[in-house]
């Protein structure tokens, strides 16, 4: 893959407690391509959305940038003035975020909310971007189209606010979108039409996305490629079909041992992970999920394993003990 | 495939004892909430949360029940315990109607019948220990006295994976699992027949929901628990159910031993919402077609005639805007409300 | 809220934080609550121990130094009596503050009264509860303490006399007691219904929480639930109720002191001092400024620690 | 809508007649007797005259019992009698009408001051939350709150006889465009200016932590739009409903303001009434306030859902 749209490099992000700053986000590299989808997955806490809100200036006070870069377009994000920060935003990537109830303001029409983003980056009326906005409603398959654009956020249901939210973060075409766990809220039935739309306007409009889940299931078919992170570190990155079929980090064999299907033969006790994820301020030294671990050695304890190929190509585990990352030199 | 009306819904007579193994029988069981509507409160309305409820709950079973939010599967856990008042029907345990009960006659049945509830961070008092947590109820029902309460709180934490420590902790020091531990803990304090899980693993983190369902496994052999398992996972639900109940809008729709509900559904509703479970597995995933329903819930406030899933339904008609579909066994121990169901018509199969 | 029972046995005492230990560390971090503390904990100092700190009798009079200004003698100067102002000052604080804690006190005894029943019963009874709140909510407070003072002070002095001529016994000549029923009375009156909503809206959100439905569900009889799952959990906003009350019932006790229906002269009281300062503020300005400035302070204080409590027990803060 | 204004309105009567007949009763039972006070009140020279006295509350119906002399004043007052002064003799209608229009007027204009000033200053103060503005504003609101009007009104007269000459001291009443009203004016708005600061800061801040505020700036909305559009809006449904509840405070605040500027208002009013038991003049005032208390929470409960959209329906999640 020549020239990624978006390349991270070790992007590390502070948050104050009260035991003094906490690394949430722990030297974290990642790139996409254009016209790829990538699935961040990681359990709460694990600093999957604190990365995305990073990329675009968009942390809650109290957490910061600690050091990385975020290259995009020949910028980087993560030093780009407060200006250039703004036309990135809704312009050059898109974003939808996990709850469509709380993250529409309650007072505003979903009409007035939607042409936003085309007023401040395309520089349209009120009027051109009203009618833009009803073109966007319809895209994104909502029945009445236009004539919705009237309503308040809490007349439509989360389905259909989730639709919103997705029109509106594609609403400037951006070549990035990011999804932070955008069908959480939703029902199994409403996810799926959420998921179905959005393959579909991928293949339409042929925009990159990265899509952040806990769901491990969820991402299977519907991402080119997976990166796993636990307690604030990539543990894992890997093409979507090799890390189902080659799970190599334990996390990641542990989590897709643990979740109970609906086919295939049924145990009677699911292999589960002990323990839990550890708070963000008292990880420990070595890798993060030794305490965990049931494959633990001592050198986990001490010292974090790189992120290293697995059998060549693209995939590639952070584990001591399944990766066997090559002696460093010396 | 004759089409026998069952008799069971239009049963009121409150002679009814429960058949057989039936641990709880509930018959016709419906709640319904008043509200007021408009900005000044001048609408008067009624969410039809739960209708026309009847189902028995076998001695040692795992019976789960399933259905997107708002369709009343909480609600059915909840006015079963009598937490919600029912509007109308019988929940029969222990030969006793327990809806006809004051509160005062009620208590001693509480503690035999017990609830795990979602959110573990809202569910223990945030000024008691998890020790005082524990205890209380022990005490109260009088299962032991002040000279031994040390003792019984240490084992009930051991019984749910948790050290004798834990009993000097207050519930915000700890994790959502420990804490949904705490709370199993404490339910089994009474000494229950029947648990009522209500989403109890859901808002935990994935790598600790496979622990907890555990946990619940390993209670309901030690001490034979009956569970209500209401949860909206369905691979969850297949894991841990011996019999599945599927509920639209209030009313249920299905319920059949786990292995027929989920390889040969029978309602139209039952087979989408499998065929909306993704799978983590990419070459399936892409290759398979789903049957999404489009479209949204109706209102509880207002929901629609006949049967309740016509608005979304792909085989609808006209009968199905009309009638409420009968409550009909299909094959043993197998019910289904729907028409169509058993119609010479093939019924298009989803997955 | 302790548990009788002891847990002790097995346990390491390793960081265990209650949530008053937590709100505590929290109170203890800001800055202004801090302040407000250190000057309502002097005030109660003060109060307690006036006999014995201050320099002078706040009754005595020097008719040779009157009207004098700061001195080494007189560190607040003397008044147009030659009373020692800092004396009466001090002895201003005790009357400030037994206003303040026994208005406060029975304004909250029938508020959550009130409001509890109201809130846990519900329908027709919190109906007619909240009802008449409002209606004592819309009335004008001064109004209302104005007109119950001056029309209840005259049957009520003459009901003392009456008894002091039938018994002798001295109790009825103490016509400080009427002050002190009076104002004291009107005061609660027009004070409580804020605290019956407060806790009226407590109860309704509490009751609606999952433990409380938890506790339900576990057979408990709903007194033990009132005292062992609401009360607790309501217990914080009252008590940043309470310390903002405290200051609001200085500031009106001494208004009404202002308008002459406070507590009466010889006692000391800020209000007091505060109305006859006004009267001479060109010629002699430390009659004003010293009790405007110790009534300025404590109200400040006051609504400092509240502010403060409000933050350190804000439980939208707990979550994370 | 209607219908609703009227269920508030109807709950008006019973509220209103139960606090007349408690002042009423008051007067009843602890003044004494009406009659009696008229002639303490008289010039020495006229007797004190047992027959005639009772003459007077005959003719008065003042010999009657508590509860129809209470039904005789309540029939009458719905005729749009409010009975005579006791003090000058004048009918308490006309009084009030004269004092009415002063205290409304000054509570009116204060009512927009506040606004006009609170609500910008707690916003500045949130958006510059634990800096110096927000220290500085804050800080100052705290000490106009903790400053009482009785106390503020003297202090600032004082100060401006020292630079006025004696002739232009502000005192008394000129209508709301007069200079004498900035006073006054500055006096009554001290301590709602204080409490809406707070007010607005502390819901600014709560709406800055918002989910929808973070889609804004997400959409790349400029920071300006983001505090007008997305911010304001929000914020204003609180404020404007303590706007409403300052009113007690303006009543309040009203007596010690009119006696120290010695403004002809409703203020003066009931302080002069009281002292002088009044009482005729004492009801007519405590309708008055009662009835303005009630209309501005009633205006409040009818505004909130213009401000908010969502009030009164079901939320749509759960």
């Amino acid at each position: 893959m020549t020239d990624p749209l978006l390349s991270v490099r070790d992007l590390a992000v502070e948050v104050s407690t009260r035991r003094g700053p906490a690394r949430v986000v722990d030297g974290v590299s990642f790139h996409i391509g254009r016209g790829e989808a990538l699935g961040v997955v990681g359990e709460s806490g694990c600093g999957k959305s604190i990365t995305t809100l990073a990329l675009l200036g968009l942390l809650p006070p109290g957490a910061r940038v600690a050091g990385g870069s975020a290259r995009m377009e020949g910028k980087d994000l993560l030093t780009l003035s407060r200006r250039a920060l703004r036309e990135v935003r809704g312009g050059r990537i898109g974003m939808i975020f996990q709850d469509p109830m709380t993250s529409f303001n309650p007072v505003l029409k979903i009409g007035d909310q939607l042409i936003e983003p085309l007023i401040y980056h395309r520089g349209m009326l009120r009027r051109e971007a009203w009618a833009r906005a009803g073109e966007l409603l319809r895209l994104v398959g909502i029945p009445g189209g236009a004539s919705r654009l009237d309503n308040y956020p809490h007349e439509l249901s989360g389905g259909m606010r989730q639709r919103v939210m997705i029109a509106m973060g594609l609403a400037c075409e951006p070549p990035l979108l990011i999804a932070d766990e955008p069908t959480t809220a939703l029902d199994v039935t409403i996810q799926a039409q959420i998921v179905d739309l959005v393959k579909d306007l991928r293949a339409r409009l042929g925009m990159s996305i990265i899509w952040i889940t806990h769901d491990l299931a969820l991402v299977s078919g519907l991402v080119d490629r997976v990166i796993v992170l636990y307690a604030g570190k990539i543990v894992e990155e890997a093409p979507v079909d090799d890390l189902y079929a080659r799970p190599t980090h334990p996390y990641t064999q542990g989590l897709l041992a643990s979740l109970p299907t609906l086919e295939g033969e049924e145990t009677r006790r699911l292999p589960a992970i002990g323990g839990t994820p550890p708070d963000p301020g008292r990880r420990p030294a070595g890798c993060p999920f030794a305490p965990r671990c049931p494959l633990r050695v001592a050198r986990c304890e001490s010292e974090m394993p790189p992120l290293v190929a697995v059998a060549g190509g693209p995939h590639r585990a952070a584990c001591w003990v399944n990766a066997k990352p090559q002696e460093l030199a010396a | 495939m004759t089409l026998a009306l069952d008799t069971r819904t239009t049963s009121r007579d409150p002679a009814v004892t429960p058949r057989g193994d039936a641990l709880i029988s509930i018959i016709g069981l419906s709640k319904h909430f008043h509200v007021k509507l408009g900005a000044f409160g001048q609408t008067a309305a009624e969410v039809h949360a739960l209708d026309d409820f009847t189902l028995d709950i076998r001695r040692g079973e795992t019976l789960s029940l399933v259905g997107e939010s708002g369709c009343g599967k909480s609600t059915a856990g909840f006015t079963m315990l009598q937490i919600h008042k029912p509007s109308a029907g019988q929940v029969i345990y222990g030969g006793v109607d327990l809806a006809q009960l004051s509160e005062d006659r009620l208590r001693p049945y509480r503690r035999k019948l017990q609830v795990v509830f979602q959110d573990p961070y809202s569910t223990l008092n945030p000024r008691m220990t998890v020790g005082e947590a524990i205890a209380e109820p022990l005490l109260f029902h009088g299962q032991a006295t002040r000279g031994n309460i040390t003792e019984k709180v240490a084992t009930l934490l051991g019984d749910v994976g948790l050290s004798p420590r834990f009993a000097m902790r207050y519930p915000h020091e700890l994790s959502g699992g420990q804490r949904q531990r705490v709370v199993i803990a404490r339910a089994l304090a009474c000494g229950p027949e029947f648990l009522v899980c209500d989403e109890a693993i859901s808002a935990l983190d994935v790598s600790v929901q496979a622990q907890i369902i555990n946990l619940f496994q390993d209670l309901q052999e030690r001490y034979g628990l009956t569970y209500l398992f209401i949860a909206h996972d369905l691979a969850v639900v297949r894991h841990i159910s011996d019999r599945v109940a599927v509920m639209y809008l209030g009313r249920p729709a299905e319920l059949g031993p786990k292995r027929a509900i989920f390889s040969a559904p029978l309602h139209p509703y039952t087979k989408a919402l499998l065929s909306a479970v993704p799978e983590p597995d990419p070459a399936r995933e892409r290759s398979r077609k789903r049957q999404v329903l489009s479209g949204d819930v109706p209102s509880p406030l207002d929901p629609p005639p006949g049967c309740r899933f016509h608005t979304r339904c792909p085989l609808a008609v006209e009968r199905c805007r009309r009638e409420v579909p009968a409550w009909r066994e299909m094959a043993p121990d197998h019910f289904v409300a729907c028409h169509r169901v058993g119609e010479a018509i093939p019924v298009p199969d989803a997955a | 809220m302790t548990m009788p029972v002891t847990l002790s046995a097995a346990v390491e005492p390793d960081e265990q934080v209650s949530l008053w230990r937590d709100a505590w560390h929290r109170l203890r971090a800001n800055r202004l609550a801090v302040f407000g503390l250190c000057i309502v904990v002097i005030l109660v100092f003060v109060a307690v121990a006036g006999p014995w700190i201050s320099p002078y009798d706040f009754l005595s009079q020097d008719l040779e130094a009157t009207n004098q200004g700061p001195s080494m003698a007189h560190w607040f100067g003397t008044d147009d009596l030659g009373r020692d102002v800092l004396s009466r000052v001090i002895y201003g604080a005790r009357t400030a503050l037994l206003v303040a804690v026994v208005v406060t006190g029975i304004a909250l005894a029938i508020g959550v009264t009130l409001g509890a029943i109201a809130g846990y019963v519900g329908g027709r009874v919190d109906a007619v509860i909240m009802w008449v709140t409002d209606m004592v909510m819309s009335v004008p407070s001064l109004l209302l303490v104005v007109v119950i003072n001056t029309s209840l002070k005259p049957p009520l002095s003459a009901f003392m006399d009456a008894r002091y001529l039938a018994t002798h016994n001295p109790i009825w000549r103490q016509t400080i007691w009427i002050d002190f029923v009076l104002v004291f009375g009107s005061m609660a009156l027009i004070l409580w219904p804020p605290y019956a909503r407060l806790v009226r809206a407590q109860v309704l959100s509490i009751r609606n929480r999952n433990y409380v439905t938890a506790a339900r569900a576990l057979g408990l009889t709903p007194g033990l639930i009132l005292r062992r799952y609401v009360v607790p959990n309501a217990l914080g906003p009252v008590i940043v109720a309470v310390s903002a009350g405290l200051g609001t019932a200085m500031v009106l006790e001494s208004a009404f002191s202002f308008l002459g229906v406070g507590v009466r002269p010889p006692t000391p009281s800020w209000g007091n001092m505060i109305s006859d300062g006004l009267r001479v503020w060109r010629t002699y300005p430390h009659l004003l400024a010293a009790p405007a400035a110790v009534l300025g302070l404590a109200t400040v204080a006051f609504s400092f620690l509240g502010d403060g409590l409000n933050d350190a027990l804000n439980p939208r803060q707990w979550r994370k | 809508m209607l219908r609703y204004v009227l269920r508030r309105v109807l709950i008006w009567i019973p509220s209103i007649l139960l606090i007349l007949l408690a002042v009423y009763a008051l007067a009843f039972y602890g003044a004494g007797d009406p009659v009696k006070l008229i002639f303490m009140r008289a010039p020495g020279d006229v007797a004190y005259n047992p027959e005639r006295i009772e003459a007077i509350r005959a003719r008065a119906g003042l010999d009657q019992p508590f509860l129809i002399q209470f039904w005789n004043y309540i029939s009458h007052l719905l005729t749009g009698n409010w009975g005579n002064s006791l003090v000058t003799g004048r009918p308490v209608w006309r009084t009030i009408s004269a004092a009415a229009p002063v205290s409304l007027q000054l509570g009116l204009v204060a009512i927009l001051l506040t606004a006009v000033v609170a609500i910008p200053l707690g916003v500045i103060a949130a958006l510059n939350q634990n800096r110096a503005a927000d220290y500085a504003i804050l800080g100052s609101a705290l000490i106009l709150w903790a400053i009482p009007p009785y106390v503020a009104g003297p202090l600032l007269m004082v100060a401006l006889i020292l630079v006025l000459p004696t002739g232009s001291i502000p005192y008394g009443w000129g209508g709301v465009f007069d200079v004498r009203i900035l006073l006054p004016l500055a006096v009554l708005s001290m301590q709602p200016i204080a409490l809406i600061v707070r007010q607005t800061r502390s819901a600014v801040i709560e709406v800055m932590g918002e989910d929808f505020v973070r889609t804004a700036r997400a959409k790349g909305v400029p920071e300006l739009i983001v505090a007008i559009r997305h911010i304001m809006r929000p914020v204003l449904t609180p404020v404007v409903t303590q706007l409403g509840l300052i009113m007690i405070t303006l009543v309040n605040g009203a007596i010690f303001v009119e006696l120290v500027f010695g403004l002809p208002g409703l203020g003066r009013l009931t302080v002069e009434s009281t002292l002088n038991s009044d009482y005729p003049v004492i009801l007519a005032i405590t309708l008055i306030g009662a009835t303005l208390v009630m209309a501005s929470n009633l205006l409040v409960d009818l505004v909130y859902p213009l401000l908010d959209p969502r009030a009164g329906s079901l939320r749509a999640d759960r």
